[in-house]
């Protein structure tokens, strides 16, 4: 059956990479037709980062900053990418903040997490015209090892008049002793990761969390710039291809033409 | 208006970059396989480097701390004097020298597995506050499927409930599968569209 | 609205653009994108905008949450945070007490209660390729675990490694963590002094020491160990001991360990460093807590991992099981206590899930009667 | 084992061990001062040994070593990683600090491009085809229940794994006024299904982390057991 090495691993990874790829260029630069401007894609309800929003809200009148910490995870691999979605989301919350007189912390274990983070800043503080209260100390790395990371944010969290503490990146299980000591000084705390044992840990030690990949959506759900917008929207058109060939792929084995 | 700089060195870089170490998954040209092993070394020998980048700015921030007069000075003095001394013990004595190894056994080595420790104390709080947060059949699967996996690691003898055993090793090989699998796949997914938006020049978070 | 309805004015530098601009043309920032003409009607005492106008997702977002706020108005709002925080500070403490009460009368007594775990099929799998080992064979011994990690994977790791000395196999330590040299030395000698086994001289093993770079940093090693990581953890020159001359690429090896905590190390191996293997077998020595998410690629019987031991369990049932006796279990947790602690815990955890039941429904209680009065 | 029987350096460790382990122990009764210099103490000590081990093993044999290597090859093989070093490096005094991009840029680059080469070779290709093969191997029901069992356990791992994909489905669109944008119902009922498998790993894998913390907590615990008695046994 020429249909076996259809579904060999290289022809099928390489299949997969190119379908997203059209997916997201098709729905990044599909034109929008007159005739049904709500065509525009809307996310389901994420209540985590629903929080999100209002405590950017409430820190804003509260006068309390919000720290962003962006994992231990760097910028390379699966860890990466958690990572650098976190980046995302603090551009949104420094857009946000940048006249509030409370700047964000923007805590990290990686170098060049922290480097992404300063110029992260630098680049949403321009955008909102304010260049001047921009001040590098506020990305700091914390730790350089996982655990000697989590005891250093702990402690950034327990110091800081905070509102918020969101977790967006690359952790291990030890993401609950901040969440612990964030929780002793009242604050909320909203956390996402790719590790599964940081997420089963947060579930319980975070106020809310994003499991499975709904970290990924972060930046789409804040950030609602067209290339998130069709990014997402790609990712879900896929995720229904890939749940039809595995049907099509089970009921074809089991009929043995496979 | 600050027009918007929009330095193609950099992208081209990152999407050059990226692009012949992704295409080396599948593509097998000799010439291409050479330039993606070197591509490939320099960005580990790099993040190696970007250690220490990370390390000077942890130094400078509590360096920081103790010249303004904010309090918490003395803690990053403690930290730094920690820092200088283990420094020169491991640099004179290399990595895996026996002080080295002393100052790991008996420093690091105790504080993280305390602080690891302490979770297991901790977790049973969160739990408490779960339930209080979140009262809903999701919680009572998940505390449920966890304390069922505890006590099935193990039994006292003649405690032995066989059924809890084997429902333990039905649930670890038949729905954990399938739903790690799920959740792999489903991170892959947001992995690959991050990847993605990256290679394609839409998020540039390298961009000053 | 402008008059000129089909224009819309940049909130950046307020300049004029046609309706279909997403980015500005004069500087480039992100356009509002179109109203969603009936998410306006949801906004109470607003008679809807010209409905060619554009609002972004996350302005349909902050509509929304407004329109949740406008609504509950009226309701006291039920704070995030409880105020009262008493309760689980007692509760911790509480916590505290009890766990470490059980746990030093197990340590004190020392008495063997608790039965001992039996292999699972894949850690007779992890066995196998043990015995399978011929004396001199290299073997990649990688220790990526953090050291907080370090009381679980020594008392996994222990036997297995015992057992590949036993074999008088040549184990190379490499770790993707910087805190991997000197765990690998820690986990060595450990096992050197308090098991007795008198073959750990320094030349019986190499310790390469640390491998930046997370999966690039591992892809280059599996393909060129030797131009990777010449020198060992503290700098001499690494591969002109015999057995390891003639490796030139992660398949010369005889058998890959990777002893991790964290499931995304190891799938990191499992993704950059399988294909490379050609067939080698890749062995697993897991915490508890990756077994559940790595266990995918060991049901999927692609081959990509051979043997998988998983949690102090798993390292207890292996050294029962293995030829050799160990002297004295080095990582110092016996199994009596750690089963006594698993069970009070799990007991911790069920009280402290009917505790937060009875706090919700005292809080709710508290809720409806403030409610009521005028 | 007597106190006596331990080297001198052992005897300092054991006692410094111990005092280190009460301290962030007390962390359980309140945030003190005595947790805070420890933590302290413990990042300093972490931070000075992975400067050591990243310029023993990354910066001297794979930026300078082979410089001295003398073949021009190596050589130019070297000045690029070591010119980009220097930028990245640069990055830590504020007024160089826009020098820094261009290596930031290629770590972007090439860690994105592993990322999705990883994410896309090493999970998403095995595990479709793992759940299209269906190979459940190691159950381990005995006999002629075998093929019945194997037939219902195959059924359970399809829907379990389609289920919790599509748990995640993200695109919704605005039914009626006044509600959140909400997901098409049966995509919902799909949704109900697959967050009862989320809830079962997530909880399995929530005891595996228990189980590790107890590991640490009994080890710590029997370190402090051993040395109070050694120290008892004089």
């Amino acid at each position: 059956m020429n249909l076996a090495n259809w579904l060999s691993p290289p022809v099928l990874g390489l299949a997969l990479l190119l379908i997203y790829t059209l997916l997201f260029l098709f729905f990044r630069y599909r034109p929008i037709k007159k005739s049904q401007p709500s065509g525009l894609l809307s996310i389901r309800e994420l209540a985590p980062l629903d929080q999100l929003i209002k405590s950017l809200g409430r820190a804003l009148e509260s006068g309390k900053g919000i720290h962003l910490s962006s994992g231990s995870g760097g910028v390379n691999g699966i860890r990466g990418a958690s990572g650098l979605t976190g980046l995302m989301m603090l551009a949104r919350i420094a857009r946000k903040s940048a006249k509030n007189d409370k700047p964000p912390l923007a805590t990290s274990g990686d170098g060049i997490l922290n480097a992404l983070a300063q110029d992260t800043l630098y680049q949403s503080y321009t955008a909102a015209g304010s260049r001047r209260n921009f001040d590098p100390s506020q990305g700091q790395v914390a730790g350089i090892t996982p655990f000697s990371y989590a005891a250093g944010a702990m402690l950034a969290a327990a110091d800081q008049p905070l509102k918020a503490n969101l977790l967006a990146g690359h952790f291990g299980p030890e993401a609950a002793l901040i969440a612990e000591a964030a929780d002793r000084s009242a604050q909320l705390t909203i956390a996402g990761s790719d590790n599964l044992p940081a997420q089963a840990t947060l579930l319980a030690a975070a106020d809310e969390v994003l499991i499975g990949e709904e970290l990924f959506a972060g930046g789409a759900y804040l950030q609602a710039n067209p290339a998130h917008q069709a990014s997402l929207a790609a990712q879900d058109a896929l995720r229904w291809l890939i749940i039809l060939l595995i049907l099509a792929g089970f009921t074809l084995k089991l009929l043995g033409m496979l | 208006m600050t027009q918007r700089r929009f330095p193609i060195f950099l992208l081209i870089l990152a999407v050059a970059g990226g692009g012949i170490v992704l295409m080396g998954y599948w593509v097998d040209l000799p010439a291409l396989v050479a330039v993606r092993n070197v591509l490939l070394r320099w960005a580990a020998t790099l993040t190696g480097v970007a250690v220490l980048l990370g390390i000077l700015n942890l130094l400078t921030v509590h360096w920081l701390k103790i010249i303004q007069p904010r309090e918490g000075g003395v803690y990053s003095l403690v930290m730094l004097i920690a820092f200088v001394i283990t420094f020169l013990v491991v640099a004179v004595d290399t990595p895996t020298g026996s002080w080295s190894v002393w100052i790991f056994r008996y420093i690091q080595l105790p504080v993280e597995t305390s602080l690891l420790a302490i979770l297991a104390v901790l977790l049973v709080v969160a739990v408490a506050r779960l339930v209080v947060r979140r009262p809903d059949s999701f919680t009572l699967l998940f505390i449920g499927t966890a304390i069922l996996f505890l006590v099935a690691a193990t039994y006292l003898p003649g405690f032995d409930i066989p059924v809890v055993r084997s429902l333990r090793d039905w649930i670890v090989q038949v729905p954990v599968v399938a739903g790690a699998r799920g959740l792999l796949l489903g991170i892959g997914l947001g992995v690959v569209a991050t990847g993605l938006r990256i290679l394609l020049g839409a998020d540039r978070p390298y961009e000053r | 609205m402008s008059d000129e309805d089909d224009q819309v004015t940049c909130a950046e530098c307020g300049f004029e653009n046609p309706l279909e601009a997403e980015r500005c043309q004069n500087c480039g920032a992100d356009l509002p994108a179109a109203f969603a003409e009936n998410l306006l009607a949801q906004v109470p005492g607003q008679e809807p905008f010209i409905n060619k106008a554009r609002i972004t997702p996350a302005q349909q977002v902050h509509l929304r949450l407004l329109g949740e706020m406008l609504a509950v108005e009226g309701q006291a709002l039920l704070l995030g945070i409880s105020p009262r925080r008493a309760g689980y500070t007692t509760l911790r403490i509480g916590t505290s007490l009890v766990l470490f009460l059980v746990l030093l009368f197990s340590l004190l007594a020392n008495k063997p209660v608790f039965t001992h775990p039996s292999l699972t099929s894949e850690a007779l799998e992890a066995r196998q390729l043990v015995y399978a080992l011929t004396p001199g064979a290299p073997v990649l011994f990688v220790v990526d675990y953090q050291p907080g990690f370090s009381g679980e994977m020594t008392r996994l790791g222990q036997g297995v490694l015992a057992h590949i000395l036993a074999q008088r196999a040549y184990p190379v330590f490499l770790s993707t963590h910087p805190t991997g040299p000197a765990q690998a030395e820690v986990f060595i000698t450990d096992l050197g002094i308090n098991t007795g086994i008198a073959y750990l001289t320094p030349d019986q093993y190499l310790n390469l020491g640390y491998l930046p770079g997370g999966p690039s940093g591992l892809l280059s090693f599996s393909q060129a160990p030797q131009q990777v990581m010449p020198l060992t953890a503290d700098g001499n020159s690494a591969w002109q001991d015999p057995p390891l001359q003639t490796i030139q690429s992660l398949s010369d090896f005889s058998l890959v360990l990777v002893m991790t905590e964290d499931p995304d190390t190891a799938r990191t191996w499992i993704e950059q460093a399988g294909p490379q293997l050609q067939g080698k077998p890749l062995m697993l020595l897991l915490s508890a807590q990756a077994e559940p998410s790595l266990r995918p690629y060991l049901e999927s019987g692609s081959g990509q991992v051979q043997g998988m031991v998983s949690g102090v369990s798993g390292g207890v049932a292996y050294q029962d099981s293995a030829v050799f006796t160990l002297q004295s279990d080095t990582s110092g947790i016996t199994w009596s206590a750690y089963s006594l602690g698993l069970w009070v815990g799990a007991i911790l955890l069920l009280l402290a899930g009917l505790y937060g039941v009875f706090r919700l429904v005292r809080e709710q209680e508290n809720e409806l009667s403030r409610g009521d009065k005028p | 084992m007597t106190w006596s029987s331990f080297s001198s350096a052992d005897q300092v460790g054991m006692v410094i061990g111990f005092l280190l382990t009460l301290s962030v122990f007390s962390y359980l009764l309140r945030d003190n001062v005595l947790f805070r210099l420890v933590i302290h103490i413990f990042i300093g000590v972490a931070t000075a040994y992975v400067a050591v081990v990243i310029l023993y093993n990354v910066v001297w044999p794979q930026l300078l070593l082979p410089l001295g290597s003398g073949d021009p090859g190596t050589i130019l093989l070297v000045i690029i990683p070591l010119l980009l070093s220097i930028l990245l490096l640069a990055r830590a005094f504020p007024r160089l600090s826009s020098a820094g991009s261009p290596p930031l840029a290629f770590l972007v680059g090439v860690g994105a491009a592993v990322a999705i080469g990883g994410a896309i070779t090493g999970t998403i290709v095995p595990q479709v085809l793992a759940a299209i093969n269906a190979g459940v191997t190691q159950t381990t029901f005995p006999g002629a229940t075998r093929n019945w069992m194997d037939a219902v356990n195959w059924g359970v791992i399809l829907l379990g794994t389609l289920a919790t994909l599509a748990y995640f489905h993200f695109s919704a669109r605005l039914r009626n006024p006044g509600q959140t944008p909400s997901r098409a119902a049966w995509i919902e009922e799909i949704a109900g299904v697959g967050k009862l498998f989320i809830a079962i790993t997530l909880g399995a894998i929530f005891a595996g982390v228990y189980a590790a913390a107890m590991a640490a907590l009994v080890e710590r615990m029997d370190a402090m057991v051993q040395f109070l008695q050694a120290l008892l046994a004089k």
